[in-house]
């Protein structure tokens, strides 16, 4: 190599993978570039209210986390941004970022909240899983990091119709900016990680699941934000149509999921364990209701996982029916479910209040692009690929670029976590090595 | 008397939609040692910290408190302001009025602004009696101990010896593989076990920072995270296996492997000796692995005595050797039961857990079976079929249609042998039907246990394990790889089944634990920890016995404990223990509590 | 050696061939079976539901007779053995079952009596080198099948004193006697037990399962410790023939009279005309 | 026909009555079938063990006292003894006998057995049966 390599390291997604392999690396000492496409960071597991299998709240053990990525000295925090170019190779990639226009310059916020208050326009919320509603201005959570808001240029008034700025108008530090632009910045790093985690698969696809067009048919992270302390219900279950709580919850698991034929084929890996939880919360939470989760296999296989979902069963008297639900449809203000008990052989039915899918994960929308943009090999389904999915499973084809999280392919959080450190001590090692040839140079 | 500022945030709506922060400021500048109280919308964002250093400055403040979100929070940020400004750390502190008060009294505006009152005011009086302290800093010996020469010890390895760390890489057996050398092939490729296998032995085989002891146990643990002393004792060296690495190496560092007891001459080779060599270690990784439950255990199975009733590493060796012939009588197979969940998911009589890899290597084996056997018929029965990631629901159902294996749902009641042929008496729920096969051989997934001798290890190393054996992480979903004592990690089965991707990820993960360590100069130690008072202390070790992290040793002729500072986490266990107030901790001395008390009785 | 014995009802009446032999060959290796001198019938089978105490009566009568005569009890009847030391662990386990039981049968069982199973106590108290050695007449050539049945087996942790899923207690009496116990898989599975009262097809498919097993093993014979396996087993086999062509009828037996024979006793009063299959031409053959 | 399961259908009063009677809880069993796979009478039932648990666990206790499986039930506790979860299947068998004797009366009468053959059985057998078939 002609000049020295660099060594700082450019991680694509804040979420919890991107996270801890960005804490792995400034905390030995190097430099981190860590790029959010959302306002802050925390990604998925933000949104999260308790986590299996302990049931600890998911934002009380996640806060800490960004709020050291936040205050890292050796953190470059790029949130709302994305990487448009990728130059280069190992030891030297040149790396253009574009960060959108946020239209409150974040220098001079203080992260009030008075425009989010005074904001007169609500929309639904994709953070909330549209159960809940944001203003155009806003940020994705009262924790979030940095506490910044942005203003959604697509249902602002002003924007729209040219009048309201009734941010501007209160902001106490002048920090709104109607005219700013998106801005590109250039970086230089040695070595890229990335964590572009997942989404869920669009449910409207599953026309049998009746989902969209029954409104008490929701997703599972819709079921996360109705569970959470900071969700729209303040942490009570009411179903989205008219406020009640509900009294017989249906979990139906692979919606979407060992599915070849329709959908995806592969399992989606945390679901089991986050159905288990969420009827264990329910039931918490309402406790003459009565839990039932249609599944093919329980897979239970973690530490203490198996014990959990056992805990479900006998604790929580949660219903276990395994089958595949056939069809979900709305008759008589109830959510009639349509499944089968393949161990008596008995077709059964549900007139529940509230139906919770279990989604397929599928990739992250956008990773297509950023495989583009990196040269990187991704299956058929969009996940990206390891270099040998046995012994080389964060490293891919190409040299100095690694895989974090779910990126790869359905994970939970100790197996994100875990392997993020993985791709971070592949990191670790090419720049100590590069210390050593440096100092010797 | 110290001159105390008080700070108080109103977090956007946070605190002031709840607590009236005016009155808040007005009513705890009244009291006494309060020299400054102001309050700011946001205290943590840049024009709040200049508050804080231009109120220092202004009113020569030396005492700190911001009343504000959770420490956990911003505790370090407020820190670091008033550093700035000139102020010791230790005697700024937070009072928490978000998570504690404005959040949970939402309904009771008028208790709650009385309560951050009173909790400012029992802070101010912590603060009136803090000390100002220094971290310490603990200098960090850069050589890693991995323990357990398996896939995952010697990933681990290979990462820290690649960045340019010395290892040592301690083995129980007489050569690195573990149990991935027992192998035949991975799935989801077949790819060949053993080839991948030889490749990273001979990586870690060469690799000049890292020196390999096999046949080869620690036997002893001393001092604390960077600063080990770790005695390990070598039964005997297998020819061609390293056993010092170049001498420079060593040299360099200053700290050289010790014999103890025998000089490597005096060793004959027929006679192995034990030796036991001392290191230096900053750093340990536990990579012990797993082993299987002992077919003797399973009586319903026939409890290890039908030699065509085998284990699924037993399974593997007839892949690895090419041909599938039963033991009894080396005839080739025709039909063959795989019995899933043997002793797994037993919390009655056998293991509670599910052990995670089994399904899938069992299906592996299925279809290794068949490309073998292509007439044969293989059975697997189950209670759940786990092929949960990349590429396994698929490979399963690969088994399924292209290998013809039949997929029973049921657990196997009993395993018997009659006229020759092995008798399993099994289930099939989905049909509703009692099944009978009579088998050539039966293959049991037992369950995965800690490796032998893991317990023990634990013990030594005074890490946690759960009741099972399994070393205990020290947060299940956050912090995956490190165990609960500083310095000692963790990588692949030895903390719970794992398959091999699982465990590489795994152990590379503790490998960047172990170089984010040596990477600082030193470690700094945050000095809020216990000590003790020498002149009240009666030596009578009930602290020795009440510190969770053996943070707490009796003094080596003296008659009084002494605090490991390295160690201590000021937990505060020692202060309850002690019967004479002897041990206190820094900035939380009895005294302290007493007189924050106060302001809320 | 003295202890005080409970033969059950089944003992004194069609298995006291088993019973004859047993108190014979016991004495002859010096332990009396002494009877207890009242006792009722134990209930033959376990209560099983929650709030069944009536049921727990009998066996704590006889439990009660047992302390009077001492802190252990042996017991002949499989049934009668399960029946009572289940009752004896629950009153042990649960004071409140107690009281209310003391209460009902006016008097103070303290929960203190062992119950035992007699082949428990020849192998652990007597030995079976002692028996051994007291062999007259070895029963050498003579291939039986050691069949447990489930009431000394199950529920392991309740009555169990072997491996409950590989027994070996009886074969290895059987051994001591100079047979050779054949191995086979279903020593411990159920013959039926009650079933027979309504459901004889049921019992005989089980009952020719475990037979049919035994001679493919090779046996000659089926020995046993429980009088309805016994009666199951033998009295099944009459008609076996007509539901399984081929089907050779195969003695079985008591394990005490097995004993008595190889230790050389008179066995004239061991009830050897009660059984359906013929168990002398076995046994003459033997010489 | 399609069961309708509701709270009120698989928290019914039989299913609680059995739980009762049984001292077991029905939800402790997570459906492997050991205990039909080991069952020496399975092949004389029309529903296998396992699957009278399941009837219950969806309050179909009508099935299952319908059924001709518990009167096969030799409570030999072959299934208990090797149950994962450690449910005794034979006490759950022994309410649902329960339930039905109170019900539906003996399901043995006792004039239907030949008088020869009740003078042979063994008193064990003929208490046992009487215990097992009759109210």
């Amino acid at each position: 190599m002609a000049i020295a390599p660099i060594q700082r390291v450019l991680i694509i997604g804040a979420g919890i993978a991107g996270m801890q392999a960005a804490l792995d690396i400034a905390n030995a000492g190097y430099e981190v570039v860590l790029v959010e496409r959302e306002p802050s960071i925390g990604g998925r597991m933000a949104q999260l209210s308790e986590t299996f299998p302990t049931l600890d709240c998911a934002q009380c053990i996640l806060t800490p986390r960004t709020v050291e990525v936040g205050h890292h000295e050796h953190i470059r925090l790029r949130t709302y941004s994305e990487v448009e170019a990728v130059e280069g190779q190992l030891g030297d990639f040149r790396v253009r970022i574009r960060r959108r226009a946020a239209y409150v310059n974040w220098e001079v916020c203080t992260g009030c909240g008075l425009c989010q208050e005074k904001c007169p326009k609500k929309v639904i919320s994709d953070f909330e899983r549209g159960i809940g509603p944001r203003k155009a201005i806003y940020t994705l959570s009262p924790q979030a990091v940095p506490n910044k808001p942005v203003i959604d240029r697509q249902s602002c008034i002003y924007f729209e119709r040219g009048k309201c700025r009734a941010c501007e108008k209160f902001c106490p530090t002048g920090a709104i900016d109607f005219e700013q632009e998106d801005a590109i910045i250039e970086e230089r790093v040695g070595a890229i990680i990335v964590a572009t985690g997942y989404d869920l698969y669009p449910l409207s696809l599953l026309g049998e699941y009746g989902y969209g067009e029954v409104p008490d048919v929701i997703d599972s992270l819709a079921f996360e934000r109705l569970l959470s302390a900071s969700g729209p219900t303040a942490g009570q279950v009411r179903r989205p149509s008219d406020g009640a709580e509900p009294k017989e919850v249906v979990f139906i698991q692979c919606a979407g999921s060992r599915d070849p034929e329709l959908h995806k084929p592969y399992c989606s890996k945390i679901c089991c364990m986050y159905t288990a939880k969420h009827a264990m919360l329910y039931k918490h939470k309402v406790h003459d209701g009565q839990a039932y989760v249609f599944y093919i296999d329980i897979r239970s296989a973690g530490k203490r996982y198996e014990e959990f979902v056992q805990r479900a069963m006998e604790e929580e008297r949660v219903l276990y029916v395994r089958g595949k639900v056939s069809r979900v449809f709305r008759e008589n203000g109830k959510v009639m479910v349509w499944g089968t008990d393949t161990l008596s052989g008995q077709n059964v039915e549900v007139a529940a209040d509230l139906v919770v899918l279990a989604p397929a994960m599928v990739p992250k929308a956008g990773s297509d692009v950023v495989a583009e943009l990196l040269d990187l090999a991704t299956d058929e389904h969009g996940w990206f690929t390891a270099a040998e999915a046995n012994l080389q499973p964060v490293e891919t084809k190409r040299a100095g670029v690694f895989l974090a999280g779910a990126a790869v392919g359905p994970m939970d959080i100790p197996e994100t976590v875990a392997q993020a450190s993985g791709a971070a001590a592949q990191v670790l090692s090419l720049f100590a090595q590069w210390a050593e040839r440096n100092g010797n140079a | 008397m110290r001159k105390i500022g008080i700070f108080v945030c109103h977090c956007g709506l946070n605190i002031a939609g709840t607590i009236d922060v005016q009155r808040v400021v007005e009513e705890i500048k009244k009291y006494p040692g309060v020299a400054f109280a102001a309050d700011y919308k946001y205290m943590c964002s840049d024009p709040g910290q200049a508050l804080i250093r231009q109120a220092i400055a202004d009113y020569g403040l030396d005492g700190i408190v911001v009343a504000a979100c959770s420490p956990a929070m911003h505790e370090v940020t407020f820190r670091k302001a008033a550093r700035a400004a000139g102020v010791n750390p230790y005697l700024t502190e937070i009072a928490n009025i978000r998570e504690q008060i404005s959040w949970v009294h939402q309904t009771q505006p008028e208790e709650a602004t009385r309560k951050a009152i009173e909790t400012i005011a029992t802070i101010v009086e912590k603060v009136r009696y803090d000390e100002a302290l220094v971290p310490f800093s603990l200098p960090v010996v850069k050589r890693a101990l991995v323990i357990g020469g398996g896939i995952a010890g010697m990933t681990t390895a290979l990462h820290i010896a690649d960045a340019g760390y010395p290892v040592v890489l301690v083995e129980r057996e007489a050569q690195l593989g573990g149990k991935m050398r027992q192998l035949s092939g991975l799935y989801l490729n077949f790819d060949a076990a053993p080839d991948l296998l030889e490749t990273k032995i001979a990586a870690v085989m060469q690799h000049p920072n890292i020196q390999v002891l096999t046949n080869a146990e620690v036997v002893e643990l001393g001092g604390y995270v960077g600063n080990f002393t770790v005695k390990i004792s070598s039964r005997f060296q297998v020819p061609g296996y390293k056993l010092q690495v170049p001498g420079s190496e060593i040299a360099q560092s200053g700290i050289n492997p010790q014999p103890e007891t025998l000089q490597p001459e005096t060793l004959q080779p027929e006679t192995p000796q034990p030796e036991t060599f001392t290191f230096d270690i900053g750093a340990i990784v536990v990579a012990t692995g797993f082993d299987l439950l002992p077919k003797s255990e399973l009586g319903e199975y026939g409890g290890g005595r039908p030699p065509d009733v085998i284990d699924g590493l037993q399974f593997e060796r007839m892949l690895a050797e090419g041909e599938i012939r039963r033991p009894s009588d080396g005839a080739v197979p025709k039909e063959v039961v795989w019995v899933q969940c043997a002793g797994s998911r037993d919390p009655e009589l056998h293991m509670p857990y599910c052990s995670k890899i089994c399904c899938m290597y069992v299906a592996k084996q299925a279809m290794a079976y068949k490309q073998r056997v292509p007439d044969g018929q293989a059975y697997v029965f189950y209670i759940d079929i786990r092929s949960q990631g990349k590429g396994y629901e698929e490979f399963v159902q690969r088994a399924m249609t292209e290998y013809d294996v039949l997929y029973l749902r049921g657990k196997v009641a009993r395993v018997f042998e009659e006229d020759g042929r092995v008798v399993v008496y099994g289930v099939d729920t989905l049909s509703g039907k009692a099944v009978e096969v009579q088998a050539d051989l039966v293959v049991l997934a037992t369950a995965v246990v800690p490796s032998a001798g893991a317990r023990d290890l634990a013990q030594r190393l005074r890490v946690s394990t759960d009741e099972y054996g399994f070393f205990s992480e020290a947060h299940p979903k956050l912090r995956p790889v490190e165990s609960l004592t500083a310095g000692i990690f963790l990588a692949g089965a030895a903390q719970f089944p794992k398959d091999i991707p699982e465990t590489v990820a795994q152990a590379s993960g503790a490998a960047a634990k172990v170089l984010g360590l040596f990477a600082q100069r030193e470690m700094v130690q945050e000095p809020t920890i216990a000590f003790v008072d020498e002149e009240l202390c009666a030596g009578c070790g009930l602290c020795v016995a009440a510190c969770p992290y053996e943070a707490r040793v009796m003094h080596p002729w003296k008659p009084i404990a002494v605090v490991q500072t390295a160690l201590c986490q000021g937990c505060g266990a020692c202060v309850v223990a002690c019967p004479n107030k002897a041990s206190s901790l820094r900035n939380l001395s009895t005294e302290q509590l007493l007189t924050m008390m106060e302001p809320v009785l | 050696m003295r202890i005080a014995y409970f033969p059950g009802c089944t003992l004194n009446t069609t298995a006291k061939g088993f019973d004859n032999a047993l108190r014979a060959s016991f004495a002859a290796l010096g332990a009396e079976l002494v009877e207890l001198p009242e006792w009722n019938c134990c209930g033959a089978t376990f209560p099983l539901l929650v709030d069944n105490m009536l049921d727990l009566v009998a066996p704590t009568r006889v439990l009660l007779a047992a302390q009077r005569q001492g802190d252990r009890l042996a017991v002949a009847c499989t049934m009668c053995y399960n029946v009572i030391r289940r009752t004896n662990n629950r009153l042990r386990s649960d004071a409140d079952a107690l009281e209310k039981l003391n209460y009902f049968i006016e008097a103070e069982y303290r929960g203190g009596v062992e119950v035992l199973d007699v082949l428990q106590i020849l192998r652990d108290d007597v030995g079976f080198e002692a028996v051994q050695a007291a062999v007259k007449k070895p029963l050498t050539g003579l291939k039986v099948a050691a069949y447990y049945g489930c009431m000394v087996l199950r529920p392991p942790t309740e009555v169990a004193y072997d491996d409950p899923e590989n027994p070996h207690a009886l074969d290895d009496l059987l051994r001591a006697l100079g047979a050779e116990p054949v191995e086979w898989p279903h020593k411990a599975e159920c013959c039926g037990a009650y079933l027979a009262v309504k459901s004889k097809e049921a019992t005989a498919e089980m009952s020719y399962r475990i037979l049919s097993s035994a001679q493919r093993a090779g046996a000659q014979a089926v020995v046993t410790n429980c009088p309805l396996c016994q009666f199951n087993l033998d009295k099944q086999q009459l008609d076996m023939g007509r539901r399984h062509g081929g089907y050779q009828p195969v003695p079985v037996l008591y394990f005490s009279q097995l004993l008595g024979v190889a230790l050389g006793l008179d066995t004239a009063d061991f009830g050897w005309e009660r059984h359906y299959v013929d168990v002398r031409p076995l046994l003459e053959s033997l010489g | 026909m399609r069961v309708k399961l509701s709270a009120m259908r698989v928290r019914n009063d039989l299913v609680r009555r059995i739980e009762e009677l049984s001292g077991q809880d029905l939800l402790a069993c997570y459906q492997c079938g050991k205990c039909s796979a080991g069952c020496p009478a399975a092949f004389a039932m029309d529903l296998l063990p396992s699957q009278v648990i399941r009837l219950v666990q969806l309050g179909l206790v009508e099935e299952v006292l319908n059924a001709k499986t518990p009167w096969f039930c030799a409570a030999c506790q072959t299934c208990y003894a090797r149950c994962p979860k450690g449910v005794d299947l034979s006490r759950i068998m022994e309410a649902i006998r329960e339930i039905a004797l109170q019900e539906r009366g003996d399901y043995l009468v006792i004039e239907e057995i030949p008088a020869e053959e009740l003078a042979e059985f063994p008193q064990l057998a003929f208490i046992g049966g009487f215990r097992k078939y009759t109210a």
